[in-house]
């Protein structure tokens, strides 16, 4: 922990050097624009289906921006990376089980 | 938080900086504040075994009364009320305070020497996580001396199922501590976790690589994994149930168009994980102690790894199956079905390995071996009557009943628990420096082996005889008065094993043969160091050139002292061993936690009740004190002192100082 | 990793096994675990969102999607400036970063009183409780722990911040950590007046929970007064004093605080999506 | 050394005598043959179909791993035996190759593990869809249409903290007090027409419960507002034991229930009986000298105490047939005390007895309770000596007991008397 900048390794620490302000906030505005596309977009007259995809494609664009500028990710090593999908996808399989479990008619609860 | 890091850029003061008497730190302090302020991976790993064998005791003391009861038809030892108070108990306290606790116990003692560390991660954290889980333990047995009317121990099976857990059907206080005491334990046991995580991954010595590792290292990082990534489910669920319970919500309440069935979803999600939890780090146990008696490397270390961290990933995707009997639906209760029968694919291999193991080897029958290889027997039995379930038809009449609980206990005893049997026998010369005398340890493993199989293997006929479990008492006409009295015997047989087990160890610890380093001519690196471990583990942190590193140093020598003699040097000049401090504000918080926690189970749904303003003063109060704790050891921040051990160049009597 | 781990100087060395420093790994370990809380939350609110119950409260009759919206936008430019704290921090630029972390905390209180606004908006113009349906059940659950998440990272925030004046010779008031207590108490003093300064302003602007448009005379001016004076005090704990212990060494404390805003950020985005957004089709 | 010698001997000596000792007591036992699993909720030794399809599948994967057990176990047990180090001079010998794994063996032994499980996954996969063949779940019309054809038969099982509700949607019963009619209800004991596939459709109004007859069907849980279904069928008549399978409170080991198969024109008759309302028991006959029924006062029963005569137990089903005659010996006067007290004591506020006035919901209908074996969700055998068991104190009977529960609400006492008229008059409900 802690490290220094000047005792990283090189590779770490090149980066570190030139900011990234502009590229920070360029990524920010992208993520404000594409949230406005998501709120304008429920209201078109398109199929659901579409929305639907568009809306979660969309999202998935954001938090992938996020990790993998904000959050450092792709100029670290690869290993962040792959630590926190294992959380990820182990999570995005469980709440896909869990949705088509409840979905499924044998599960449906009973008619009120 | 990390110990061994900051220093080297810290400025090199003569003396400490100027500190208040808040933050003022102990070195090297004795007694019951060393315990208590302790951050040594060695004291948490052993205070952890000590807890949880107490645990395991009371958890065995409750299964006696169980059996007891259940020895001849309509008996009347315990009341209805008392025994399912005691199963769940029994299940809660085995699972959560015995078997888990005791895995923690040699992932902090033994993880951090076989990866050649000086100590975990975050040595702060490892002694939060101790007492967390302490207070957890208390929340849960706290009901036992409590009235039993309004308060009293838990009882609705350890598995909690909805609604039965709802205000309506269990007033009681006792469900609220089993939800607190559970979600205290979870965040004890996440917080480990993440530290084994990151110690595995960023601690080991220059040389250990990843294939490297040994097996017990990597079932542990396996185990960790898991472990921050299931409970997180059932903190879940018991927010959610704690939230029914006490502010109204309507998550399992049926009136308001709650599914109680989602309980167990979430709950098994976290909970399959869970019996891979236990089991692995048997697993890793298992994988040290046959190579060392054989003399002979892992047969086929990396598909061991691989089918370890594949049980792990598998583990995930198979929690239905204890719900075959919800009517889930034939495609869902299918996928789930094959599913679970793939799982026995990884774990096979594990089997095959072990007997490759052994397969050429020259086999020392010594205690540890024994306790192993009788688990490689029962866990077999154990793994395949889960298979049978796996198929789900068949556990139509399998679930619930008797046969369940056959398959469970072999897998958590033959498993689990005979694996760190043969742990501690395995590691209690290095831990204490004395050795258990074969003759008595191996009377203790057959007491144990007999009892244990006499007490579960009649429950495989009478789960298919059609008895159910978590029964309080059962009629003498049905055919299950033979099984049952046998299976009592049997459980004092092993009661007794156990008895035995017990026994000897404290008499070795008190009087036990003493013996030199690395008795058991061992493999790995934690059989490097002198025993009882120093403070520091290592006097200089080696360097790895294969994997059974110590086996390898042992038959290069020349080679390993002249790069050990080089690295002593080094280390001297840079001021000698660092060593974390001390710290008091993780016990601190944990104790804020336990009186907060405190506060909340005693909280009512009632919100204009009249005792509430007080209550909510505990739990306020426990929050400010573990609001306190956290700060101030944020702010105390992650110094240490540097220390040389004794034999070097410099004066014996500067063993520690400040800077 | 391999050759790394060999090559490095292990004594003292402050780079491990990895090169990747211990507090960030133990970041993502926990942010990936954290992953699973909101998975079993969402699953949960969604599963209940498929199955209504006859007669539970209709989203759309309830929600608000301008504030919403304004709230998500707030969070996402919360996290530009967490970012730019962190690059601030990582060149050693210590009042920039303060700036940064200032702005941040800001925002979030912000999305904070925006979330407080409409809790209270729903449960008293709706009547939508906790309690009394299913979807209230389950959205203030989930969006509340969100919001929990929010106020701990703005706690967290706070403490950095005043950590960051750490006088370098360790002297200073009522002791290092007596006065950081005091300062850190009129940060979030101002932060919470300031709170409830511009929700009561909301109020009484519409009008409602006891207050009326004529009714902006006394309370909030009180409010007012007491945010100012807590203002007052940080600027006099913020004022310059000697050398800090505090600067690119510390770049990793940051970092990994920064990390658990993104991440905030992050589950915002998706329950934006699949809480709000989906329910407007 | 010599200490030790003799206390291994002692040791020794101590366990042979304990197993001698032991299994004499064991062969005394009762059931001393309890692999043989012939016990009245046996899975193995099935009377249907369904469970048939799920204890064939079960012997399929006993069989399979049975022989991977053998077949792994001998290997390990050669490995154990042959590789031992048999003295100090074995031990201290070098140490062996130091070999690390070949590669086509892990291959090898894969393929087989997913063969194994390929043939324990193709008849699972089978009895999943059988089970799941509940008559008529996809549409309501088809299962009309069986039902005509009598191919179907139906009936709504509802579980209750601690008894069971068995509901017949397709029998209409007179209700006298509203002159109108309503399914056919009973409680505790299911009568099914045997030969015919039944659908049951499981519900339950508090907690989870399971609904489980071993010999006819694999269990399904009643689950809060969750519409479940099991479907099985007896292949002939007979008597079977069934017991709820999810823990679900207090009394959960002793929410039992029994299933009584009948074949068509036995099962015809019950129903006609069942569908009349309560029986009333004229007074005036009692001239004509029917013998006064005898109740000696209640005995103190333990806690636990079994309620079955031995008698009862060897035939049930012959004793079921005996049930639905009246008493012998009855005694009118007493039961029209009883008729009296069951109104003046409120339990017609929990029972409902058709024709009597009594329409109460949360509790067994006891409108033909005379007519059943058991009372109390099988836990006691139905006669004047547990009848008064139960009524007297059925909290000491059942734990937690709702009735209980009632008796403490409304504060009903009961003395002897009362006790023995009550009794007679349920059990003239026939
Ligand atoms: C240590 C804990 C542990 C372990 C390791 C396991 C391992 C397994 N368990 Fe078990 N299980 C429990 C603890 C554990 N279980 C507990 C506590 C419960 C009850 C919870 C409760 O309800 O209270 C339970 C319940 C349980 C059920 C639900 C039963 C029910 O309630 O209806 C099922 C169903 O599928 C199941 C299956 C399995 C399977 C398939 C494995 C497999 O992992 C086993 C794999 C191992 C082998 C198969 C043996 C070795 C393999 C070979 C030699 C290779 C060749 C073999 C073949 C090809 C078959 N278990
Ligand atoms: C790791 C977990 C673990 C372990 C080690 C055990 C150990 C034992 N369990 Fe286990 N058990 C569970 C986990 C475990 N159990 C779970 C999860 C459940 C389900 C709970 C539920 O349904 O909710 C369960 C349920 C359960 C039941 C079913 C209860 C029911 O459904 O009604 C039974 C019944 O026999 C039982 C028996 C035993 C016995 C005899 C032991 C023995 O191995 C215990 C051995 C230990 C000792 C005997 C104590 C040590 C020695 C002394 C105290 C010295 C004194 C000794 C003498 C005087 C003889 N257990
Ligand atoms: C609180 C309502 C309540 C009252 C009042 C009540 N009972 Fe019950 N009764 C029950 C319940 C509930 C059961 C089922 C108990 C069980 O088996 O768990 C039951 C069961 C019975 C049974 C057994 C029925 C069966 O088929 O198993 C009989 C007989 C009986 N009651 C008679 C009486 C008599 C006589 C009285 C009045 C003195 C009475 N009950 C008052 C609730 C009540
Ligand atoms: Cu109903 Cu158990
Ligand atoms: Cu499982």
């Amino acid at each position: 922990m802690t490290a220094p900048a000047a005792t990283l390794p090189a590779s770490d620490h090149g980066h570190h050097d030139e900011s990234k302000f502009p590229l920070y906030v360029e990524i920010a505005m992208l993520l404000a624009v594409i949230t406005g596309v998501e709120i304008i977009g429920v209201y078109l007259p398109f199929a659901k289906w579409m929305i639907v995809t568009a809306l979660v494609t969309l999202s998935a664009v954001k938090f992938m921006f996020v990790i993998f500028y904000f959050m450092h990710l792709r100029w670290d090593k690869p290993f962040c990376t792959i630590l926190f999908f294992i959380g990820l996808v182990l999570t995005g399989g469980t709440m896909w089980a869990l949705l088509q479990l409840f979905g499924a008619t044998a599960s449906l609860p009973l008619p009120t | 938080m990390d110990a061994t890091a900051k220093s080297d850029f810290l400025p090199q003061e003569e003396h400490a900086p100027a500190k208040t008497f808040v933050l003022w730190r102990p070195i090297a302090p004795t007694g019951l504040m060393g315990w208590l302020t302790t951050v040594d991976h060695k004291k948490i790993g052993f205070l952890y075994g000590l807890f949880a064998l107490f645990f395991f005791i009371v958890g065995g003391f409750e299964a006696l009364l169980i059996r007891t009861q259940l020895m001849v038809p309509n008996n009347t030892v315990l009341t209805a009320q008392q025994f399912n108070t005691m199963f769940t108990m029994h299940g809660t306290t085995m699972i959560f305070l015995a078997v888990m606790p005791l895995g923690a116990a040699f992932f902090n003692f033994i993880m951090p020497l076989q990866i050649g560390a000086r100590d975990v991660a975050f040595p702060r954290l490892n002694a939060f996580s101790l007492w967390t889980f302490c207070a957890g333990a208390i929340i849960l047995n706290i009901g036992w001396f409590l009235p039993v009317d309004r308060f009293g121990a838990p009882d609705a099976s350890w598995v909690g199922y909805a609604p039965l857990t709802s205000k309506t059907f269990n007033p009681a206080h006792a469900t609220d501590f089993w939800i607190m005491g559970l979600q205290l334990l979870g965040v004890a046991s996440i917080a480990a976790a993440l530290n084994f995580i990151v110690t595995i991954i960023n601690m080991r010595a220059p040389g250990m690589t990843m294939m490297r590792l040994p097996v017990f290292v990597w079932m542990t990082l396996v185990t960790s994994f898991l472990i921050i990534l299931s409970f997180p489910a059932i903190t879940i669920a018991l927010v959610e149930l704690m939230m029914d319970r006490n502010f109204g919500t309507n998550f399992f309440e049926v009136s308001g168009g709650g599914m109680p069935i989602l309980w167990q979803h979430l709950f098994w999600v976290f909970g399959h994980p869970e019996v891979y939890i236990l089991i692995l780090p048997a697993m890793g146990i298992v994988s040290e102690i046959l190579p060392c008696f054989s003399r002979k490397p892992l047969y086929g270390y990396p598909i061991v790894v691989f089918s370890g961290a594949c049980i792990g990933f598998l583990g995930f995707a198979v929690w239905s199956h204890h719900m075959f009997t919800t009517g889930m639906g034939a495609v869902a209760t299918a996928a789930f079905s094959l599913a679970t029968m793939c799982i026995a694919v990884p774990t096979g291999v594990k089997i095959f390995n072990w007997i490759g193991t052994l397969w050429g080897g020259h086999l020392q029958m010594r205690t540890p071996m024994m306790f192993a290889l009788g688990f490689i027997w029962m866990f077999m039995i154990g793994g395949f009557s889960g298979v049978m379930h796996s198929a789900a038809p068949a556990d139509a009449q399998q679930q619930d009943s008797y046969f369940v609980v056959a398959h469970f206990h072999y897998v958590l005893i033959g498993g689990s628990i005979f694996a760190l049997l043969a742990g501690i026998h395995y590691w209690f010369p290095l831990i204490f420096g004395r050795m258990v005398s074969e003759f008595w340890g191996k009377l203790s493993f057959w007491v144990i082996f007999v009892g244990f199989n006499v007490t579960f293997f009649p429950m495989h006929f009478l789960g298919l005889n059609g008895m159910p479990r978590r029964n309080f008492t059962y009629d003498p006409n049905m055919g299950w008065n033979t099984a049952n009295f046998v299976s009592t015997i049997g459980a004092y047989i092993l009661g007794l094993g156990i008895l035995i087990y017990f026994i000897v160890m404290v008499y070795t610890y008190l009087k036990g043969e003493r013996v030199g380093p690395d008795v058991w001519d061992g493999r790995t690196l934690e059989w490097s160091i002198p025993n009882p471990p120093p403070e520091y583990n290592f006097r200089v942190i080696p360097t790895v050139h294969a994997r059974d590193a110590w086996w390898y140093e042992k038959h290069h020598q020349e080679e390993i002292a002249q790069e050990k003699a080089e690295h002593a040097k080094a280390e001297d000049t840079h001021g000698g061993i660092h060593m974390p401090f001390s710290s008091i504000y993780p016990f601190v918080a944990s104790c804020g936690i336990l009186i907060a926690a405190i506060g909340v189970s005693a909280l009512d749904a009632d919100w204009v009740h009249p005792g509430i303003h007080w209550k909510l003063g505990v739990t306020l109060t426990g929050g400010v004190i573990m609001f306190a704790g956290i700060y101030l050891w944020a702010l105390e921040g992650a110094e240490g002192y540097h220390l040389h051990p004794p034999g070097d160049d410099h004066t014996p009597d500067a063993t520690a100082k400040k800077h | 990793m391999t050759s790394h781990a060999a090559t490095i100087d292990h004594h003292h060395d402050p780079s491990t096994a990895t090169g990747i420093p211990n507090k960030k790994l133990l970041m993502w370990a926990f942010l990936a675990s954290d992953c699973m809380f909101f998975g079993a939350l969402i699953s949960t609110h969604l599963i209940y969102r498929l199955h209504p119950p006859s007669g539970s409260i209709r989203p759309l009759d309830v929600f608000d999607i301008q504030l919403t919206s304004f709230s998500t936008f707030i969070l996402l430019m919360s996290s530009l400036m967490m970012a730019l704290a962190v690059n601030a921090i990582q060149k050693g630029n210590v009042r920039s970063c303060r700036w940064s972390l200032l702005t941040t905390m800001f925002f979030g209180t912000i999305f904070l009183g925006c979330q407080v606004f409409e809790f209270n908006n729903f449960v008293l113009e709706h009547h939508m409780t906790i309690s009394n349906s299913l979807l209230g059940t389950t959205f203030f659950t989930l969006t509340g722990t969100h919001g929990c998440h929010v106020a701990i990272g703005v706690l967290w925030l706070g403490l950095m911040y005043v950590r960051s004046f750490k006088r370098a010779d360790g002297v200073g008031g009522a002791g290092p950590w007596g006065a950081n207590l005091l300062h850190l108490a009129a940060l979030f003093g101002t932060l919470l007046l300031a709170m409830k300064f511009v929700i009561e302003l909301v109020w009484s602007l519409h009008g409602f929970n006891g207050y009326s448009l004529t009714g902006f005379a006394g309370r909030e001016f009180l409010t007012l007064g007491g945010t100012l004076v807590a203002i007052g005090a940080c600027f006099w704990f913020a004022r310059p004093a000697g050398a800090v212990d505090f600067n690119e060494r510390h770049a990793i404390d940051v970092e990994s605080m920064g990390l658990y805003w993104h991440f905030v950020d992050i589950v915002w985005i998706v329950i934006f999506t699949a809480v709000y957004l989906l329910e407007y089709l | 050394m010599r200490l030790t010698t003799l206390l291994t001997k002692l040791f020794c000596l101590n366990v042979s005598a304990f197993l001698i000792l032991g299994g004499g007591s064991l062969l005394r036992a009762s059931d001393a043959n309890f692999f043989v699993m012939d016990g009245r909720q046996t899975t193995i030794f099935t009377e249907g179909p369904v469970a048939r399809s799920q204890t064939d599948l079960f012997f399929v994967t006993c069989w399979v791993t049975l022989v991977i057990f053998i077949l792994v176990g001998a290997v390990l047990a050669y490995a154990t035996v042959k590789f031992k180090a048999r003295n100090a001079a074995d031990e201290h010998a070098e140490p062996p190759p130091q070999s690390h794994g070949n590669p086509l063996v892990e291959i090898g032994l894969i393929a087989g593990s997913v063969l194994a499980l390929v043939i324990i996954a193709i008849p699972t996969l089978k009895a999943i869809w059988f089970t799941y063949d509940v008559p008529g779940v996809e549409t309501r019309a088809q299962f009309e249409e069986m039902l005509q054809k009598g191919e179907a038969y139906e009936v709504n099982a509802t579980g209750y903290q601690w008894w069971w509700r068995f509901e017949y949607p397709g029998e209409l019963a007179t209700v006298p007090e509203s002159g109108g009619k309503a399914p056919l209800a009973t409680a505790n004991e299911l009568i099914i027409p045997a030969g015919r596939p039944v659908r049951f459709n499981l519900r339950t109004t508090d907690v989870i419960h399971s609904f489980w007859i071993p010999k006819l069907a694999g269990k399904v849980d009643m689950i809060p507002n969750r519409a479940n279904f099991l479907w099985l069928k007896a292949d002939h008549p007979g008597y079977y034991w069934g017991q709820c399978a999810e823990y679900c409170g207090d009394s959960h080991a002793v929410m039992r229930f029994r299933i009584v198969a009948l074949g068509p024109k036995d099962f015809n008759d019950w129903l006609d009986s069942q569908l009349q309302p309560a029986r009333n028991v004229p007074v005036k006959t009692a001239a004509t000298g029917g013998a006064k029924a005898q109740f000696a006062s209640l005995r103190a029963f333990r806690q636990n105490e079994s309620g079955f005569s031995s008698r009862f137990d060897v035939a049930p089903l012959e004793a079921w047939k005996e049930k639905q005659f009246p008493e012998k010996n009855e005694d009118p006067e007493l039961i029209a005390k009883g008729k009296a007290l069951f109104t003046a004591k409120t339990c017609v506020g929990c029972h409902t007895v058709r024709g009597h006035g009594a329409q109460g919901v949360t509790a067994p209908e006891l409108t033909h309770v005379g007519a059943r074996t058991t009372i109390a969700a099988g836990l006691l055998e139905n006669n004047h000596e547990q009848l008064q068991r139960w009524i007297h104190n059925p909290g000491a009977a059942k734990p937690g007991n709702k009735m209980a529960k009632g008796y403490l609400d409304n504060k009903i006492t009961l003395t002897d008397a009362d006790e023995a008229a009550l009794v007679a008059y349920i059990e003239s409900l026939k």
